[in-house]
């Protein structure tokens, strides 16, 4: 049976190299597998953002290239990865170069946490939140770097943006997931999930846990840079902000980085609230699998709404943002840890 | 305010002025350029006729004079006046700058010193606005340019 | 209080917002799909421009290769741009014997013309028209350099030289 | 506390280049700014990059000809800009025109007004962060041009007035068009406001961004949309009525806050006059000749003439000095945006980028117009 798709792979590498060997090749069968992933991941969210915003558009968006645009992308990045490397002459180059690498890494980092369905999840530690935060955060500083070692000026102030968005926005997912993680009791992803078979997280912890919600997308939304808080590209004010002096390859790198972190934002929040690969009433949940297609669902329906957002609403302002972070979102999180801890002691969950 | 009117209150405002006597339906002035600011700054603060909006500003070439139209509006009454200022230096005309009295001046006086080569004195950054930067080809709307590349007749 | 005021007033208004975007996107992903770009390159065969539409200066001509242009040059003097030359000579006439200008050439410069229209107004003979072709893309400034007059054409008898 | 950080967190002040390409000066404008972090300082211009001195081809060129090179020069309000040439010359040979001509011209004028304030609240959706508001206002935009298509035979330069009247008759079709059109548009205005206006978002951008007072308004010579964002009443439709402006009934839109988001309501308000205008005349075109007859040469009378008319952008004005010759002794075209933009430096001060793009986009800045 395919559920033993991995145990098979085990015991044929088993029979033929040592044992401390088997575990290194897994590890890199398993690094490829999701570099795999990344790539098509990137490739098929850049596709489905543009399919959709031709909707609400009123455009037909990309349709040559395969059927439905669908190889569209990839012919894009063909393209990128055909294309010279530009850029400044005054620039850091040591840091110039290095910048890209921290945004992928670390988005592939992250991916590796996120649970596919119950057998699909490479690395379930169990502080696997507390990890995917941290990680995460560690993305900023390639944007950051990028913003400054190109020594362009519009470059520059689209990092600094970045440097005040997440030094502000990651606080806000922080306590988010933080109110969520005092209802679910734990850090491990698996667990968190598991927990939630008796009804999604976001139907335990009813009113605090639907607030959290809205907290974590909007948080989410400014950790992904996308549109309402998309300052640190803001074609309209700088260009094209931090990665304005990237070209072919460099510049794919941030781009498909940008759409994984959408992707990653978007499943913790189906982890969080929306029960991970557990299917609604537990219908199949005993077909192996079928959590793959329940937990791609759900992820999907989410990063419709951050598209939904980025195609209909405009852009805030520096000091805005700033505001809307210290002013509102922070107390009514740290409001709402507190009622989550109450309902929690009290035993009003549901 | 009829043309008659504002030319009955100009004139006892101010003496020196020539008064061109076609039939158009506004009130053409001519100024001695000396008297220019002084005149602006009357009729602009006077509380009948009140031209505070400088309309336009337009440089031109008369042929032999160089010189400066400036239409101006009441925005209060909606009455409307033309005052040219002519100088008959070809060589290094120069003109008193009215920024002060309508700051609307600044951009325009600009644009007539780079296409006119008209001097505004008292304005504090002549540079080239349109034109390149190191243009030194003349002054491009003088009726003695001579443009080369002119593609037309 | 204006505080939560704020928050609940400022959300709906951006649920507005996303209920409109929503609104046209899902009718148009359900329902008839309403495109209102176009794919232009492809549908230059079915694209049809309306019937006032200038898309470039033409000679009108006959059946016969005969068109109604005396070179009388009134278009090249009305055109703003220099768009039109016209190379006329003179022959003898077979049928009065007088001499005649008739056209050699009709130049008109494409990529010059502004549509203005002048020539086709100033026109005494209604020799030139607009044209509806609108596709006028070509590697080569020169090429859009036209010659109205067909090879061999002559004009129409009866127009006054 | 926020003196001592002024004063003793010194900051070093840079300088930005933005523009001619740049995506939010919507051509090629460029601006020199000196910042101070985000902060701007000083805004200085540097124009001319798509100068092609028009004044001076008008210098050459008989006064038929002049009319397609205003076309050129807000070409989002030629029709308007094509009328006030006419409107001179007709005015300085005494020709007069008849009604139908009257009101064909002014229906044209105000469909134009549309047509480019619908560009124009795209295009500031889309510098505020908003795209999808770029091809919402395409759509209505696009069923407009079809009009001017059918009845001009182009969609940007329509090049429809010469003087003594039109180029061609209306259309068969124009009215029923004309009339799907604001149907159409009356359906769509109320999203504009419930998609940009309300957003609480949009609001926030614009609201006390690029403020200016009347007063300086009128110093500095600001007019059209933005100066009536400001509480000037400046609509030349309303102080010298020209075409057929007098025969019809209408408000002036005039905000007196001065800042974007005033500027911003003024345009969308404009748009619902346009609308009531063409509903008043449009069953009201007389049938009658479509053009009086002028000589094929015309030579003004020696003289100074001035005509304004509204144009989408504000007050555009032209003065020519005639001679009597076939060709003016001096043409100048007095361009709304020009003065606008005079004022930048002083709405922007102090601002931060955004709210420079914010300003730049709710003065509608159109480079061709400012160029000449």
């Amino acid at each position: 049976m395919i559920l033993n798709i991995f145990t098979d792979i085990h015991e044929l590498l088993l029979g033929l190299m040592p044992e401390n060997i088997v575990h290194i090749t897994e590890l890199v069968l398993i690094a490829v597998a999701y570099l795999g992933i990344f790539a098509i991941l990137g490739l098929f969210l850049v596709w489905l953002e543009r399919r959709i915003a031709a909707f609400f558009q009123f455009r037909l968006g990309p349709n040559r290239v395969g059927p439905m645009g669908l190889f569209q992308t990839v012919a894009d990045a063909l393209k990128l990865v055909s294309k010279e490397l530009t850029g400044t002459e005054k620039a850091d180059k040591f840091l110039y170069k290095i910048a890209p690498y921290f945004v992928i890494t670390t988005a592939l980092m992250s991916l590796s946490l996120i649970p596919f369905s119950y057998e699909i999840h490479a690395f379930d530690i169990n502080i696997g939140l507390f990890f995917l935060t941290s990680v995460s955060s560690v993305g900023v500083l390639g944007i950051f770097l990028a913003g400054w070692a190109s020594n362009n000026k519009y470059s520059l102030i689209g990092g600094m943006r970045t440097g005040i968005q997440m030094i502000s926005y990651e606080l806000s997912v922080g306590m988010a997931i933080v109110t969520m993680v005092v209802l679910a009791g734990t850090l491990q992803i698996s667990e968190i999930v598991e927990i939630q078979k008796d009804g999604w997280l976001i139907y335990q912890g009813h009113i605090p846990a639907i607030i959290a919600f809205m907290i974590f997308m909007i948080a989410g939304t400014a950790e992904s840079n996308r549109t309402p808080f998309d300052l640190v590209e803001a074609e309209s004010e700088l260009g094209a902000g931090f990665h304005t002096e990237y070209s072919g390859m460099n510049f794919a790198y941030y781009f498909l980085a940008e759409f994984v972190n959408l992707f990653l934002i978007s499943s913790v929040a189906v982890i969080l609230f929306f029960g991970g690969w557990l299917s609604p009433f537990g219908i199949t949940d005993t077909i192996p699998f079928a959590g793959l297609f329940w937990f791609v669902i759900k992820v999907l329906g989410v990063i419709f709404i951050f598209m939904w957002f980025r195609w209909t609403f405009p852009r805030f302002r520096i000091d805005q943002l700033l505001t809307l972070e210290w002013k509102f979102l922070l107390p009514i999180n740290m409001v709402n840890i507190v009622l989550m801890a109450l309902m929690v002691w009290l035993g009003l969950t549901l | 305010m009829t043309n008659l009117e504002i030319k009955n209150k100009i004139e006892a405002l101010q003496s020196g002025l020539t008064f061109s006597s076609e039939d158009t339906d506004f009130l053409c002035i001519e100024v001695p350029k000396e008297l220019l600011k002084e005149f602006l700054s009357n009729i602009k603060n006077n509380e009948d006729l009140s031209f505070d909006y400088l309309f336009a500003l337009s440089g031109i070439d008369f042929g032999e004079d160089l010189g400066v139209i400036y239409h101006l509006e009441s925005s209060k009454y909606k009455h409307l006046i033309q005052i040219t200022v002519k100088t008959s230096d070809r060589e290094d005309p120069s003109i008193d700058s009215i920024h002060e009295i309508y700051p609307a001046a600044y951009f325009n006086e600009m644009e007539a010193h780079e296409f006119f080569g008209i001097k505004f004195k008292g304005h504090p950054d002549l540079k080239n606005l349109f034109l390149p930067e190191n243009w030194d080809k003349g002054f491009p709307m003088r009726k003695d340019y001579t443009d080369t590349n002119m593609l037309i007749r | 209080m204006s505080y939560f005021s704020d928050i609940i007033n400022g959300t709906k208004t951006l649920l507005t917002g996303m209920r409109v975007t929503g609104g046209y996107f899902f009718v148009n992903f359900f329902t008839k799909r309403d495109v209102i770009t176009q794919q232009y390159p492809n549908n230059i065969e079915t694209l049809e421009m309306f019937d006032r539409f200038k898309g470039e200066v033409i000679m009108l001509h006959n059946e016969n290769n005969e068109h109604r242009c005396d070179a009388c040059t009134l278009c090249e003097k009305a055109c703003p741009n220099g768009s039109i030359e016209i190379l006329g000579d003179k022959a003898k006439d077979p049928e009065t014997g007088k001499n005649k200008r008739f056209l050699v050439k009709h130049i008109y410069h494409l990529q010059m013309c502004t549509m203005c229209g002048l020539c086709i107004e100033a026109c005494p003979v209604n020799a030139i028209d607009w044209g509806q072709d609108f596709h006028h893309v070509e590697y080569d400034r020169s090429l859009l350099t036209k010659v109205l007059n067909k090879p061999g054409s002559k004009i129409m008898s009866g127009i006054k030289g | 506390m926020k003196e001592f950080l002024t004063d003793q967190l010194k900051t070093q002040e840079y300088f930005l280049n933005m523009g001619p390409q740049h995506p939010a000066t919507h051509g090629v404008l460029r601006l020199l700014l000196k910042l101070d972090g985000e902060i701007v300082r000083n805004v200085d211009m540097d124009l001319g990059y798509i100068h092609r001195s028009i004044e001076k081809m008008c210098e050459r060129a008989s006064y038929k000809q002049i009319i397609h090179l205003t076309d050129r020069l807000d070409y989002l309000s030629a029709h308007m800009n094509n009328e006030a040439v006419c409107l001179l010359a007709e005015k300085a040979l005494n020709i007069e025109v008849n009604d139908r001509i009257k009101i064909v011209r002014t229906i044209m004028d105000e469909l134009t007004r549309i047509s480019s304030h619908v560009l124009w609240w795209g295009v500031t959706g889309m510098d505020i962060g908003a795209i999808t508001t770029f091809m919402y206002g395409f759509r209505e935009r696009e069923l407009i041009n079809d009009i001017f298509e059918e009845t001009c035979g182009t969609r940007l330069t329509m090049n429809y007035n010469v003087i003594g009247g039109l180029r061609y008759d209306i259309h068969e079709n124009f009215v029923k068009r004309t009339k799907d059109v604001l149907k159409h548009l009356k359906k769509k205005l109320p999203e504009y406001d419930k998609l940009l206006t309300n957003n609480i978002i949009f609001q926030k951008r614009l609201m006390n961004v690029g403020v200016i007072s009347g007063e300086d308004a009128i110093a500095y010579g600001l007019n059209g949309p933005t100066a009536r964002g400001s509480g000037v009443s400046c609509d030349i439709r309303k102080t010298h009525p020209y075409s057929a402006y007098d025969m019809v009934d209408f408000e002036e839109a005039i905000f007196t806050e001065g800042d974007s988001f005033a500027r911003y309501k003024v345009r969308i308000k404009e748009m619902w006059e346009s609308i009531s205008i063409i509903e008043q005349l449009i069953d009201k075109i007389p049938n009658d000749e479509y053009k009086v007859k002028t000589k094929a040469v015309i030579k003004l009378p020696v003289g100074d003439y001035l005509q304004r008319v509204e144009a989408s952008r504000g007050d555009f004005g032209v003065y020519v000095k005639s001679n009597g010759q076939k060709f003016p002794e001096r043409l100048k075209f007095r361009s709304p945006g020009f003065a606008n933009l005079t004022a930048l430096n002083k709405m922007a001060y102090g601002l931060k980028i955004a709210d420079l793009v914010a300003i730049l986009s709710t003065i509608d800045v159109v480079v061709p117009d400012i160029d000449r």
